[in-house]
């Protein structure tokens, strides 16, 4: 089946849950989730490339293609999404319609920016996410959820320009030596800006990415669209969101230009080690139970600048693995926040304290997903840090060095958040996992699980076959 | 000969159009306003425009200049309306634009008589604007039409609000 | 044959067309502002006019024609403004009127 | 299915018990069963491996994780060094279970706690049996997770929460020195199976890069082992539930570092001023732990630092080279620790869970049997032949001496004050005025049984060295100086807590002597110096900086746009002529300019 009708089946199930929803939003979770399920089906049977005309006298196609990472990748998202519609089942009950269609739009984007293999579609795409998703934080978040979406908007909106103008510049430089315009990968690819030139667009599409992975000084909208986004928002944000800007980095970036990346890695890496740490720090720092969790994402994302950025095969296969690893565990941690703010009705952690004692259960699958955040053994997240600061080491041990401190730093913050919340004193009760809940974690579990105890075939199969090694180990 | 009706005319419109802006009756001002139309439109024809002439008296001194009065009427005149059209009507408020009339009826019958002849070398006659209307600047006039259309719509609607206040 | 200059011709338009900014900006009922509008409007084509004539082209005519749909479309929208305005604000003095003065946030 | 069983059934069977106990509701007589059945089960399984011929056994499931030359299998590796570790911690895992069986009868985490044991066997197995360092990473950790599951068994209070995580954090800073060190092997060796590394360790003896990895790879075994000077946790980690601190906390996890240096023993070998390091931490832990030890007035935290002296031993005997007697001492320490903590397990129970040694006294006649039991503890705590510590002290202690005099005396000054503060605890609890009455709960049969079996064990323990000592020819009056001391320490702890006891009470009016008191209460100030250099500052930090300086500059450009935005806002004063005029004076600028130009 045509690729083009991956992104295509969300954006009509979303239009279908809008106009389906007629005043019952049960009707619309519905739609949603069997329009997601029908994607997933599909991706499964879908062909390996689609090409099909879009704006020729550019050059410009609707070129998608899926080898193992984006199939991992659109598997991750439709996966995530499915639990994202499930935590908004009782969250949304407000227009939910208009909720799903942003929800399936903004996923829709995401699975367009995983598959385009041609840059107009890509940035297209790129764009096509961001707005739904600053719908869906402005319109069903929480207190502060205008200056939050703004905050998301302005950021990824200035990373796009950034991305947008090494985009068009790539674009005319093909077009400069070829008399053809291309805004195709491969196109691309095979043509030398330059080292010179090619350093100033690598900048350019650092940036973009690097704002939505996001790294140190760039993310400080994370935490806020995190915080005030609805729980579906927050898992497809953490989730999937980020992972479009590591997927850049993972892919793009190293494809586009692998001589000027060599050049920058050391810069990479130290920028990762930095947001490991800075992340994890910060995280501890919070009382914010979202916020928290919002943090640790950018400290995890670090791990994953510093699994690309080693350039060895080990680096970048804990980069993948740390994408597909924190993608579940953040969506998990993230739903486990919005099932606490629903009972408790405050995402504080000043005012958590003691829910053990009511909800055992919930508490336990907490405990299994900050472990996981803290990159227990046997977890996903620990196969993908390990390789990834494995990878740096061997390069640049010193890096690697500083970046392990973050190993100290995670469990400060992992265990604080399962402590802070379910132990202590019992305050007040409440009442333990619905079966809709249990089972949508015990599936992320069993995820993390087979993830940390199975990663190679996960691996050999997501790794991209496009990415060279630039350092033999 | 030409050039002194041409200067005449232009004399008549920038009296007129200086007393449009200077009036306070906005009745007054619209009186002068026609006849400043109506001044132009005599430079037109005297600039060979016999088309543009005809329009600029038809459409903005006839149809344009009557929606204004339209709606002062509207606007201004309402249970002492009749005392106030009486007013209008005495005769010294008419000497002005009368006056200026005047001297256009003058020109134009200078024009009529053939004493005078407008410039023939640059006449543009309907027929040619109308071949180019339809022809080269056809999408201008669809342009037109739908600008009119907007204009029709944005109108009735304007109009239609003032019957639900509030809305 | 004696023709009239060109420049006179634009001169004259540009005194109109002065003319009428000059009641736009000095004016502060509605009504008096349209008529000015209507002034500059007719300037404009005026000018267009004296050009097209000038070259014994039809273009003139062409555009004076659709500057006179343009100021047909703004007075219908403009004096359906007019009576909303003053429906709304009992007053057409668009000093007054200035629902779009920005104020602090 | 061939006898003996694969390995994997080891720690598969715990696994297995703790899959069942976490997810499954059960009543506490299954919880039980299958906690303690699980465990019995894998206890069965080592035997047969222990008693199978001593082969060295190499079993790989299936590859973990691989990474271009990185290959990682689910391996399991047996030899006489894993037998010795599976019989500790199945066997007195076993005995610890059934002890809890009664000891947490009745607490509301009952399944909790199980599960959580069960795993930690599951987890020290898989450390023991790992063939190469990253699946013993992953046992490693597990036991870390393990432990701090129990810590915080009773999450109610939140000093045993701050315990808990203390203990992950603490030990987690080791863990990290240990991957890197792993890494830095990888790095110059290209595997990470033991075996592969060990053997390929030959042409790089005394390189520079060897002695760092021996020192990271120390790093981990310190934080695990509690030496110093990562030797903060252990104390506090004692607000688990006892048999926690027995099994966890005494006989098996705090020893996995004495294990892993015991396992990389050719490593050090090969970097002499590494070596020497262990023995010198090890020493100077042994009497620093011994010294706090001396004051504690918590039973059970007395009973910690003893843990932590002891281990000193270990790494002490590491340290000289005498791998095999710290491993045989681990397996005595794992016998009369467990027997300690099990016993103290039980005074605390009678008491109500008083564990002040000021409220206890003279319960030699109201709990005889637990008083034999203790007494047998500190008699192999103290090295008193024929105890079972004695021999493997002894075998330490002679080593230590050929390798080097100093090292010796600060093995001998250590089993002085083992003995003293063993003694001490022995006189304050049974012995003296009765303070308190025990009508708390009184030991069931089965603990009792436990009890029993593991004085067995500590008496007769030390006859059986798992692995085969050197041989070592030391002057008679040396290897006699050992029980000397024990004996001497066993006087002066009469003379001073059971004959003379006022003597005390004169010392303690010395402002030096109280000092001293309470320097050693709190273990020689560590905590509070970590908690100054680290923890504060890092707090501090985090609540100055909750809101993100980094926002700042993002900040200034939202305040620049509004101060603007206030400056221009005079502009906007709705007034159609103002705009009119602005587009007009535009259009003339425009004009001028363009003509100009």
């Amino acid at each position: 089946m045509s690729l083009v009708w991956l992104p295509g089946l969300l954006l009509l199930g979303g239009v279908a849950a809008w106009i389906g929803e007629r005043g019952e939003a049960r009707r619309a979770h519905t739609i949603a989730l069997v329009a997601l399920l029908a994607a997933a089906g599909m991706a499964l049977l879908s062909r390996q490339q689609t090409v099909l005309p879009w704006i020729p006298r550019f050059g410009i196609r609707l070129h998608l293609s899926m080898d193992g990472l984006s199939l991992s990748l659109v598997v991750l998202t439709l996966f995530l999404g499915i639990i994202a519609v499930l935590t908004s089942w009782r969250e949304i009950a407000q227009r939910a319609g208009l909720f799903q269609l942003n929800l399936l739009w903004t996923l829709a984007g995401t699975l367009g920016v995983f598959l385009a293999a041609d840059l107009f579609l890509f940035f297209f795409c790129w764009e096509l996410m961001i707005i739904p998703m600053f719908f869906l934080i402005r319109h069903w978040g929480h207190e502060g959820r205008v200056r939050a979406a703004f905050k998301f908007f302005l950021f990824t909106q200035v990373g796009g320009l950034f991305l947008w103008l090494a985009i068009l510049s790539l674009a005319f430089l093909h077009y400069r030596q070829t008399g053809v315009f291309s805004f195709d990968y491969q196109d691309l690819r095979n043509m030398d800006p330059g080292f010179e030139w090619g350093m100033w667009l690598m900048l350019g599409f650092s940036i973009g990415f690097l704002v939505k992975l996001p790294a140190v000084p760039l993310h400080l909208w994370l935490p806020e669209a995190h915080t005030q986004a609805p729980t579906g928002g927050s898992v497809i944000l953490a989730g999937v969101l980020l992972k479009t800007g590591a997927y850049g980095m993972l892919r793009i970036v190293p494809g586009l230009f692998p001589l000027q990346v060599q050049a920058a890695a050391p810069a990479f890496l130290g920028l990762g080690a930095v947001a490991v740490l800075y992340g994890a720090h910060q995280a501890f720092a919070q009382k914010d139970l979202k916020r928290l969790i919002a943090y640790s994402s950018i400290s995890h994302m670090g791990w994953v600048l510093l699994g690309v950025f080693a350039g060895t095969a080990a680096g970048y296969r804990g980069a993948v693995m740390t994408m597909l690893a924190h993608g579940v565990s953040a969506a998990a941690l993230f739903a486990i926040a919005g099932m606490l703010q629903q009972r408790v009705h405050s995402r504080d952690l000043d005012l958590y304290g003691g829910f053990w004692e009511s909800a055992p259960r919930l508490g336990a699958l907490t405990l299994f997903f900050a472990l996981a955040a803290l990159g227990l053994p046997g977890l996903g997240n620990f196969v993908g840090e390990f390789l990834a600061l494995l990878g740096a080491f061997l390069v640049e041990p010193w890096v690697a060095f500083v970046a392990a401190l973050g190993l100290i730093l995670a469990p400060v913050y992992a265990l604080t958040l399962v402590q802070r919340s379910f132990h202590g004193n019992p305050q007040r009760a409440m009442t333990d996992l619905t079966l809709r809940e249990g089972l949508l974690l015990g599936i992320l579990v069993m995820t993390l699980l087979i993830l940390g105890l199975r990663p190679d075939p996960v691996l050999d199969f997501a790794v991209a076959r496009d990415f060279v090694p630039w350092v033999e180990r | 000969m030409t050039i002194l009706l041409f200067y005449l005319a232009a004399f008549v419109a920038v009296i007129a159009t200086s007393l449009v802006i200077t009036r306070t009756n906005a009745v007054h001002a619209l009186i002068y306003l026609i006849v400043s139309l109506l001044a132009t439109g005599f430079v037109f024809l005297l600039l060979g425009a016999y088309f543009a002439a005809l329009l600029e008296v038809i459409v903005y001194a006839g149809a344009v200049m009557v929606l204004f009065l339209f709606v002062l009427m509207m606007l201004g005149l309402g249970r002492d309306g009749e005392g106030r059209e009486r007013e209008l009507l005495q005769p010294h408020l008419w000497y002005g634009p009368a006056f200026l009339c005047g001297v256009l009826l003058g020109e134009w019958g200078i024009l009529f008589l053939g004493w005078s002849q407008p410039f023939p070398l640059h006449a543009v006659d309907a027929k040619q604007v109308g071949i180019s209307l339809l022809g080269p600047y056809f999408l201008a006039v669809e342009l037109a039409s739908m600008l009119l259309l907007a204009g029709l719509v944005g109108a009735y609607h304007l109009t239609e609000l003032q019957r639900r206040p509030g809305a | 044959m004696s023709a009239v200059p060109l420049t006179h011709v634009l001169m004259l338009s540009a005194i109109l067309f002065t003319l009428g900014m000059a009641g736009l900006l000095t004016r502060r009922n509605l009504i008096f502002m349209l008529m000015s509008l209507e002034v500059m409007f007719n300037a404009a084509g005026l000018a267009f006019i004296a050009a097209g004539a000038r070259w014994g082209q039809a273009d003139g005519q062409i555009f004076f024609i659709l500057i006179l749909t343009l100021a047909a479309a703004e007075v219908g929208v403009g004096l359906g403004l007019a009576l909303q305005i003053h429906h709304r604000f009992r007053t057409l003095d668009m000093d007054k009127v200035c629902e779009l003065k920005e104020t602090e946030p | 299915m061939s006898w003996p069983l694969p390995l994997w059934f080891i720690p598969a069977l715990p696994l297995a018990g703790f899959l069942l106990l976490s997810l499954l509701p059960l009543s506490s007589r299954a919880i039980a069963w299958i906690g303690t059945g699980s465990v019995g089960l894998a206890a069965l399984v080592s035997l047969s491996e222990i008693l199978a011929p001593a082969v060295v056994i190499h079993q790989s499931l299936d590859t973990w994780m691989s990474a271009a030359s990185l290959t990682i299998p689910f391996g399991f590796y047996c030899d006489g060094l894993t037998r010795t570790m599976l019989g500790v911690i199945t066997g007195v895992g076993f005995l610890i279970h059934l002890y809890s069986t009664a000891y947490m009868a009745g607490d509301e985490g009952y399944r909790r706690f199980f599960a959580a044991m069960n795993l930690f066997v599951a987890a020290m197995t898989v450390l023991v049996l790992a063939d190469n360092l990253v699946f013993l990473y992953l046992g490693w950790e597990g036991v870390g997770l393990c432990s701090f599951l129990l810590i915080g068994h009773w999450y109610r209070d939140p000093a045993n929460g701050r315990a808990a995580r203390k203990a992950f954090i603490v030990t987690r800073v080791g863990d990290t020195a240990l991957v890197l060190g792993l890494f830095l092997l990888f790095d110059r060796l290209g595997s990470l199976d033991i075996q592969t590394l060990l053997a390929g360790l030959e042409p790089h003896t005394g390189s520079s890069w060897l002695k760092v990895a021996g020192l990271l790879l120390l790093g981990g075994a310190l934080g695990k082992s509690a030496q110093f000077p990562l030797q903060v946790w252990l104390p506090d980690a004692m607000a688990g539930p006892t048999p926690v601190s027995a099994l966890i906390h005494a006989a098996t996890m705090v020893t996995a570092g004495v294990y892993l240096l015991a396992r990389l023993h050719p490593l050090y070998d090969l970097v002499p001023d590494i070596r020497l390091l262990v023995a010198v931490v090890g020493g100077v832990t042994l009497l620093l732990a011994g010294c706090s030890a001396l004051v504690q007035s918590d039973l059970k935290r007395a009973l910690a630092w003893s843990t932590i002296s002891q281990i000193g031993y270990m790494f002490l005997g590491l340290g000289v080279g005498a791998w095999q007697a710290s491993v045989f001492h681990l397996m005595t320490h794992a016998f009369f620790k467990a027997l300690l903590f099990l016993s103290a397990g039980v005074v605390i129970m009678a008491l109500h869970h008083q564990q002040d040694l000021e409220a206890m006294g003279g319960l030699r006649r109201r709990l005889p049997g637990v008083f034999w039991c203790f007494l047998i503890g500190v008699t192999a705590l103290a090295a008193l032949p024929p105890a079972a510590g004695f021999f493997s002290k002894e075998a330490i202690l002679d080593r230590a001496y050929e390798v080097s005099p100093g090292l010796w005396l600060l093995g001998i000054g250590g089993a002085l004050l083992t003995s003293l503060y063993g003694f001490r605890l022995v006189l304050r609890v049974f012995f003296g005025p009765e303070k308190t009455y025990p009508d708390g709960q009184r030991p069931s049969g089965v603990m009792m049984m436990v009890l029993v079996l593991l004085s067995g064990l500590s008496l007769v323990g030390g006859l059986f060295p798992p692995l085969a000592l050197a041989e070592v020819s030391t002057p008679r009056m040396i290897s006699l100086a050992g029980p000397g001391v024990s004996l001497l320490g066993l006087g002066v702890a009469g003379w001073l807590w059971y004959l003379r006891p006022q003597i005390l009470h004169g010392w303690r009016r010395w402002p030096l002597m109280a000092v001293l008191n309470r320097f050693w209460l709190d273990g020689w100030g560590f905590d509070s110096l970590y908690h100054g250099l680290f923890v504060q500052p890092y707090q501090t930090l985090s609540r100055i900086n909750r809101a993100d300086f980094l926002n700042l500059p993002f900040d200034g450009l939202v305040g620049f746009n509004r101060t603007l935005h206030a400056a221009l806002l005079p502009t906007q004063n709705g007034r159609l002529r103002w705009y009119a005029t602005g587009m007009g004076l535009g259009v003339a600028v425009l004009i001028a300019w363009g003509l100009c130009a």
